[in-house]
């Protein structure tokens, strides 16, 4: 037992930390307003508090703090992606994971225990190579192995030998991992807090005030607040809160679902996906197995759970490890994510001065947490768009200068 | 020269022949080799309508020898009552040079199965999520809907269906039928 | 499993059918600006409200236009595609 | 074994014993015993330990709501032993042990309870070093986790899915659930009655009045109209009442046009310290046990009555022999049954180490074998929560109250409210030697919830994921109203505010075989697939299709080298019945054609064959086959294997907003075709018997003709893919037979060999033809490959026209450029990056070694300004090493298309 619980234990009383501030009274004015209080938001409000001095920050989440989709993602954290430009930002994403529980005196389990995708045909494998010299290239650990490789990785799983999803070979992504998804969003509330920076609970923004193409504030179900700048980080809700300042977004919104089974003795190391079967599988710290897999097949809003995809998932994971048959689905959820047409985030500036945007993150929000949190901070302190941020602006699709990560979430989260 | 259908000896599925089944609770017989013709396209319904009685769209008229199926406004297919199929083969030389009205090309497209027998719906209840009680599917009702993994056509014939379905997936249906036969069996 | 009535087969799961999308209106190509066809080619409507869709029914390969509320689920009304005002 | 004499154990068939293990020693039970009930008989009460502390734990309600109830059964993780009928022969083994379930040697853990607060994890095991909890603390703690263990040796499951209509569903069958099924049956409907248990009666089966149940059963099943499935749980109800019915290894969805929900109610736990002990037991496990399975729960007893209810099983515990010590009795003054005592107050502990030795009330201790706790009941929300209910909560009972308002769904029984008696609420304060359990699953203790709060985590679904309460097997059953009451107290608001977290599916745990369902892989096969087979071939998925990746067996290469040498010395035929074909028909099907494809067609000529390009509205290339024209109004149409799906849904979906007067059909199944290609093509298809001319003037490349061939009806096309002259025979898939007999002996004289899939993407490489998908990406436009000659200028619209233009205007760094390599050169890899200065400009899509031509060739995407004749670009090889390729303006092979135009 390490020593740093010996506190709990010799204490008359819990001594509290207090990691989650109660919701203050709103004030007149902040320098920055969130708007957003999951991972993205709390991480940005960390960054600029911390790293760039501003601590006038009020983040305004709606519900409950982190309740959106930094709560119902499968943490899933990589950065195997096709373009330079996806990589060096995930790359670093992955970096600051590594990091983050220091950063943050707050465990945050990241666990890097690698992910390995499959090809059943020779397209996937096709582009599994293209991944991988995109990612020898730009510095990342991945490389494409052959089927004995598959085996040594991951030696339970249904190679269907010559069967039609016969496994061909597969992507090993050593960097890849999980974290405790709640934990990064509490750990970064509790640092920003403590600089300074304040949490709202329960706080919907209404409005938000633009004059002269400059935002001034936004009008709360607590009444207005003045603000010098405001970034929008809703997840599901981007859309609509940008509309609310006049921006429209090319975001479509579809569920994504997802699942888990009752406890098992830990088996299975790896995360292991299957472009074709539109599966994943992780074994969590809990014993739990989480699946998921791809979107719902139309737009909503809906999280309200479906049999189907349910179905589906187990239908993938048993097609991979037939031994599965017996084992108990304990829990299915769905959230709501913002897709973009390119696969690709849409982070910086929006047409309106001092509205900044971090949104679009469809599928893949999570392992991007901290450094979407970094560089926006970066951004909004500077007033102006990192380098690598430029590739993702939201005028790339009027300039035609769309990412080419289609297909790059494939199974994948 | 002869046409070769995939549950025939040399057909794609031949090796699976063995999985039809001539049961007195459940058969399961290949019809494919069986006469059917079919015309799509705005010309398709006049030229049926001198021929044969016409049901609406998603019904089935039945009478000499042939069933009369409308799959749509424009999608009119008869299929033969037996083996030899007398009536179609004439409808089908008269066709030729109709105007507007196109060969639906479904004898080559479709495989043709029928399951049958009291329990052909219990069987029938694993391979689709169609409502197969009487109220809502009756005796002239066609349901194009997704059977055995497929999309196909879903009629009923005296107490089980016929099926027609994508002819290059007979292997599988055959197999998947069959399962489900079996698990009848195993689960009931 | 959600209901979607086809116009043409009935009341069937939604597995039944294929999603075309929102119903969006091409601006005339000729005189369009090129932000006015980016906006056509990639934004959508996801208003929390009913949106006109196309949805396919894949047996019987028929394209329908559903109104289908995309926070509730609801879906007011289907019909042919030759009745789109 | 302390059975209890008929009438008790209604379910058990005492004339037959089945013999069982657990934890390796023998033991017998009867037919309609549960695991739990026949080890209860056995005086076997505990059946796991928990998942933190590894306390001891039984079975509390035997209804299979518990935690701590799972088993390993063989090689089957988490089975629910309250739950699961026992079977002869069972091997039985505790879960989560360390050593055995008498001896476990991680209980000491619980002695270190108060230094593992709640959330303990988060604020430790990252030191001393950087990497200390991936490399240190992590892989203990993984050791530690989960319950059951899943062997890759666990046999095969048979499952089984099936689909069912019903008017009415009514979920629950006791006395409620069978009323809403008669009154439905009575008035016309077809109705199907679905109960967990084994047998209808729901709480009436094991209460004294148990002999009501026969004459409900037997009007139900005199009511022609109702199904009744038992043993079946609805673990969720879906959108437009889609149930999920499980039951064992199958699954039934059933779509209901109306559904009843009567499952009834959940009882509670109290809260005091110990509460987890083996033989503490609820009201209706107590009842469960005596009158469903003969067991009697110990000698003597004592009851906490904070429910009325509590004061009848005390009857029914003293008519069965069983001595009750005393009635715990929160409201002050109760009036105490004859011959029974009644203390007032709350139990503030057990004691006992592995089972319950007494009670502790106000200070006072009594001894007993068994804990009966009357606590109060909530209704089972999790189904009427999935359909829209809204939760709220009446003091004066105690219970959660549903309000529901989706048509089509409706409560009855217990869920409605009927039965609720005011129970009084047990204290909150924790205990201060803790094990106050609020959550059985995971061991989370009164102040593990306040401490939660008083970190901040005030919200339920905060608290929820701090402390991790309800999220273990159980979800919540057990721990959901104690939680709810302890937030509420702790930060001001009221328990119905706090409410639970979202009830998700599944309400009852499903297994993933059965939700997967009979294995199923879609398989196509074309006409000729036995014939391949017989000719040697090696077939090999792609994607649903079965083809023949090359024939014969020995040196792979070989093989295909030779089969590529066959073609370009001689004639070869490949079966290309995959290929997409479509018919489009009708007034406006050139029209159409011209819309959807990038080239003219509406000017094409009756007889001739066009290349085909298919844009999406990005302008990017998603598809490429030939039109051939068959007459004014029809045109055959090819696809790529992989996209014709998509192409005939996207005809469908174009034309429902152009609405030509256009029809299509998808012959892709129903035609088979060969290419029959070489230099001695020609001679092949002239030994045809048949009525076309197939003679270089009489059927020029880029037509098609159509005709008799060997009797069958075929489309004749002069199209290939190897850039040798070819002829393609597509003919209707059931006369595939006969076409290919007629087309091997009619090439017999000059050596026709059938090559295979393999073979074909050499030749077409060697031609430096693409293939969509491969050579091309989700952005590729036509100028990036050289194809602006496809792309029609005069044509006022097609699909991508617009965006095209767009694109133009901007630009593009990149294009498909052909590459060759010196002959012993080393060859990069599919996907192998060409670097620019160091950056990389494009990759390799396709390379092969050209057995004809003695080098390596490939396409790639280099950077605009290298893609002149001549131009070398730098590729790094899979080896890391860098290797140059040659760009070339041309086809490889052939490169004045002579041969293809003989």
């Amino acid at each position: 037992m390490p020593l740093s619980l010996l506190k709990y234990g010799l204490s008359r009383d819990y001594p509290v930390t207090g990691d989650i501030p109660a919701t203050p009274d709103l004030k007149r004015s902040y320098d920055v307003v969130i708007v957003g209080g999951g991972g993205h938001g709390l991480a940005c409000a960390h960054y600029l508090a911390k790293y760039h001095g501003v601590t006038d920050v009020a983040v305004l989440e709606k519900g409950y703090l982190a309740g959106g989709n930094t709560a119902r993602n499968t943490t899933t954290i990589r950065s195997n992606y096709i373009t330079p430009e996806g990589i060096a930002f995930y790359k670093e994403g992955v970096k600051l994971y590594g990091e983050m529980s220091g950063e943050l005196d707050f465990n945050v389990m990241f666990s890097q225990r690698g992910q390995l995708t499959l090809a059943h045909t020779e397209a996937t494998l096709r582009s599994f190579h293209l991944r991988a010299e995109m990612g020898r290239h730009m510095g990342t650990r991945l490389e494409v192995v052959d089927q004995k490789g598959v085996e040594a990785l991951c030696p339970r799983l249904n190679m269907d030998y010559g069967g039609p999803l016969e496994v061909l070979g597969g992507l090993w992504h050593a960097d890849g991992g999980t974290a405790r998804h709640d934990a990064v969003a509490w750990g970064y509330a509790r640092e920003a807090s403590r600089r300074g920076v304040e949490i709202h609970q329960r706080t919907t923004v209404e409005a938000i005030d633009v004059e002269k193409g400059r935002v001034t504030g936004v009008v709360t179900d607590r009444g207005r607040v003045a603000a010098g700048a405001v970034m929008i980080a809703c997840g599901g809700a981007n859309y609509e809160v940008a509309k609310l300042a006049g921006v429209e977004l090319p975001i479509r919104c579809y569920p994504l679902q997802a699942m888990v089974t009752q406890p098992l003795k830990p088996w299975l190391d790896t995360l292991v996906s299957s472009v074709s079967l539109h599966t994943y599988l992780v074994q969590s710290s809990r014993g739990e197995l989480v699946i998921g897999g791809g979107s719902d097949p139309y737009m909503s809003y809906s999280t309200r759970s479906t049999l189907e995809m349910k179905e589906h998932l187990a239908e993938g994971a048993v097609h991979l490890f037939p031994f599965l048959k017996g084992v108990r689905v304990l829990r299915q959820w769905a959230g709501t994510t913002d897709m973009t047409p390119d696969y690709s985030p849409i982070m910086g500036a929006s047409p309106v001065d001092g509205l900044w945007l971090d949104c679009g993150w469809g599928t893949w929000g999570f392992k991007a947490t901290p450094v979407a949190g970094k560089r926006m901070a970066e951004t909004i302190a500077a007033g102006k768009v990192p380098d690598i941020l430029a590739p993702f602006a939201l005028d790339r699709f009027e300039r035609f200068a769309v990412l080419n990560e289609m297909g790059a979430t494939a199974a994948s989260h | 020269m002869s046409a070769v259908y995939p549950l025939s000896e040399a057909g794609a599925a031949g090796d699976l022949r063995d999985r039809l089944v001539a049961g007195a609770d459940v058969a399961l017989a290949d019809l494919t080799p069986w006469p059917r013709f079919g015309l799509k396209g705005a010309g398709a319904e006049a030229w049926f309508a001198d021929r044969v009685d016409l049901p609406e769209v998603n019904r089935v008229t039945e009478g000499a020898g042939l069933r009369v199926l409308r799959l749509g406004t424009r999608d009119i297919m008869v299929l033969s009552t037996d083996a030899e199929g007398s009536p179609v083969q004439p409808l089908r030389s008269a066709w030729e040079a109709a105007p507007q009205s196109y060969s639906s090309w479904r004898e080559e497209t479709w495989a043709w199965l029928r399951l049958t027998g009291p329990k052909a719906t219990a069987v029938a209840r694993r391979l689709t999520a169609f409502d197969l009680r009487a109220a809502a599917f009756g005796e002239s009702d066609i349901a194009q809907t997704r059977f055995a993994h497929q999309d196909g056509v879903l009629l009923r014939t005296g107490d089980g269906f016929d099926v027609l379905f994508d002819i290059a997936s007979t292997a599988k249906v055959v197999t998947d039928i069959r399962a489900a036969i079996d698990r009848e069996e195993v689960f009931g | 499993m959600k209901l979607l009535t086809c116009p043409m087969n009935g009341p069937r799961n939604i597995s039944e059918f294929q999603y075309l999308g929102p119903v969006r209106l091409s601006p005339n190509p000729e005189a369009a600006s090129d932000a006015d066809w980016a906006g056509y080619l990639f934004g959508a409507p996801n208003d929390r409200d009913f949106q006109r869709e196309f949805w396919r029914h894949t047996p019987s390969n028929y394209v329908f236009v559903a109104e289908r509320h995309i926070g509730t689920g609801e879906v007011r009304r289907t019909y042919d595609p030759g009745e789109m005002e | 074994m302390s059975r209890l004499p008929p009438p008790y154990g209604s379910r058990i068939d005492r004339s037959r014993s089945l013999a069982f293990t657990f934890e390796g020693r023998r033991f017998e039970g009867h037919p309609g015993d549960t695991i739990a009930s026949a080890l209860a008989a056995n005086g076997q009460w505990m059946l796991s330990r928990s998942f933190k502390y590894h306390r001891p734990r039984g079975a509390m309600s035997f209804a299979g709501t518990d935690a701590n109830t799972l088993v390993q059964v063989g090689p089957e993780p988490n089975v629910a032993a309250d739950l699961t009928p026992l079977e002869d022969g069972m091997e039985i083994a505790a879960q989560n042990v360390n050593g055995s379930l008498a001896r476990d040697r991680d209980a000491v853990i619980g002695r270190f309870a108060r230094f593992l607060p709640v959330g303990f994890y988060y604020r430790t095991f990252m030191g001393p070093t950087k990497d200390a909890w991936l490399k240190l603390w992590e892989p203990r703690i993984r050791a530690k986790a989960g319950l059951g263990v899943i062997g890759a040796d666990a046999p095969d499951i048979a499952v089984d899915k099936a689909t069912w209509h019903a008017d009415v569903a009514v979920i629950g069958g006791g006395p409620a659930g069978i009323a809403a099924a008669l009154e439905a049956a009575r008035a016309g409907s077809d109705v199907v009655l679905i109960d967990d248990q084994p047998a209808l009666g729901g709480h009436l089966a094991y209460t004294p009045e148990a002999g009501a149940v026969g004459e409900l059963v037997a009007e139900v099943d005199g009511a022609a109209d109702i199904r009744v499935l038992t043993d079946t749980i609805c673990t969720g109800l879906f959108e437009d009442n889609w149930l999920a019915l499980a039951r064992r290894d199958r699954l039934i969805r059933l779509r209901a046009a109306e559904v009843v929900l009567a499952t009834g109610c959940i009882e509670q736990p109290a809260i005091f310290h110990q509460n987890d002990l083996p033989g503490v037991l609820t009201a209706g496990g107590v009842r469960r046990l005596m009158h469903l399975y003969g067991v009697a729960p110990g000698r003597r007893a004592v009851v906490y009555a904070a429910d009325p209810e509590g004061y009848r099983v005390a009857e029914e515990l003293r008519a069965a022999g069983v001595e009750v010590a005393a009635i715990v009795d929160p409201a002050p003054g109760a009036a105490a049954p004859e011959g029974m005592r009644v203390v007032a107050g709350h139990i503030a502990a057990a004691r006992g180490v592995s089972h319950v030795t007494g009670v502790e009330v106000g200070g006072e201790g009594i001894a007993c074998d068994t804990l009966v706790v009357a606590a109060g009941e909530v209704p089972a929300w999790q189904l009427p929560a999935q359909a829209g209910a809204k939760l709220g909560y009446d003091d004066a009972t105690g219970r959660f109250v549903l309000d529901l308002e989706t048509p089509g769904v409706r409560l009855a029984g217990g869920l409605a409210g009927e039965g609720a008696t005011p129970v009084g609420a047990p204290p909150m304060a924790p205990h201060p030697k803790g094990k106050d359990f609020i959550d059985f699953d995971e061991d989370l203790q009164v102040k593990d919830i306040l401490n939660a709060v008083k970190e901040g985590y005030s919200e339920l679904e905060l608290v929820k994921r701090f402390s991790t309460v309800g999220m273990g097997p159980s979800q919540g059953r057990h721990s959901a109203l104690a939680t709810a009451r302890l937030v509420a107290g702790a930060t001001g608001r009221s328990v119905g505010e706090i409410g639970v977290t979202t009830a998700r599916p599944p309400t009852a745990p499903e297994t993933l075989g059965a939700l997967a369902g009979p294995h199923h892989v879609a398989e196509r096969r074309t006409a000729l697939h036995r014939e391949h087979l017989r000719l040697g071939a090696e077939m090999r998925p792609v994607g649903a299709w079965w083809r023949p990746y090359l024939y014969g067996s020995g040196d792979r290469s070989a093989l295909i080298e030779a089969e590529v040498r066959a073609v370009r010395d001689g004639v070869g035929v490949l079966d290309v019945s995959t290929l997409g074909t479509l018919e489009v028909r009708g007034p406006d099907a050139s029209a159409f054609l011209d819309r959807l494809y990038t080239m003219a067609h509406a000017t094409q000529p009756v007889g001739k064959v066009r290349y085909c390009l298919m844009l999406n509205e990005m302008g990017t290339v998603i598809d490429d086959g030939v039109a051939y024209r068959l007459a004014e109004d029809r045109f055959y149409v090819t696809a790529t294997t992989g996209a014709v799906p998509r192409v005939y849904a996207d005809m469908a979906f174009w034309n429902a907003q152009w609405r030509l007067d256009v029809d299509v059909v998808n012959l892709t199944a129903g035609f088979a075709g060969f290419n029959i290609t070489g230099p001695f093509a020609r001679d092949v298809v002239a030994a045809l018997d048949g009525d076309i001319d197939f003679s270089a003037e009489a059927f020029p490349y880029l037509t098609g003709r159509s005709g008799q061939v060997a009797g069958v009806p075929v489309h004749a096309m002069r199209i290939g893919f190897t850039g040798e002259l070819s002829f393609e025979l597509h003919c209707p898939a059931s006369r595939a037979g006969d076409l290919w007999a007629a087309i091997l002996a009619a090439g017999e004289p000059v050596g026709l060999k059938p090559y295979g899939l393999e073979a074909s993407r050499i030749l077409r490489l060697e031609k430096g033809h693409i293939l969509i998908g491969q050579d091309t990406d989700a952005l590729t436009s036509p100028e990036e490959l050289g194809f602006g000659w496809a792309v029609s200028k005069k044509k006022p619209f097609f699909v991508g026209k617009r965006a095209l233009e767009m694109r133009r205007r901007l630009g593009s760094t990149r294009k498909l450029a052909a590459l060759t390599f010196a002959p012993d050169a080393e060859l990069p890899g599919e996907s192998c990056l060409v670097l620019r200065s160091g950056a990389p400009v494009g990759h390799v899509t396709s390379v092969a070694h050209s057995p004809t031509l003695g080098h390596g060739i490939a396409l790639a995407f280099i950077h605009a300004e290298d893609a002149e004749e001549g131009r070398r670009v730098a590729i790094r090889a899979r080896s890391g090493r860098m290797v140059e390729g040659t760009v070339v303006g041309h086809a490889f092979y052939d490169p004045q298309n002579e041969r293809q135009m003989l």
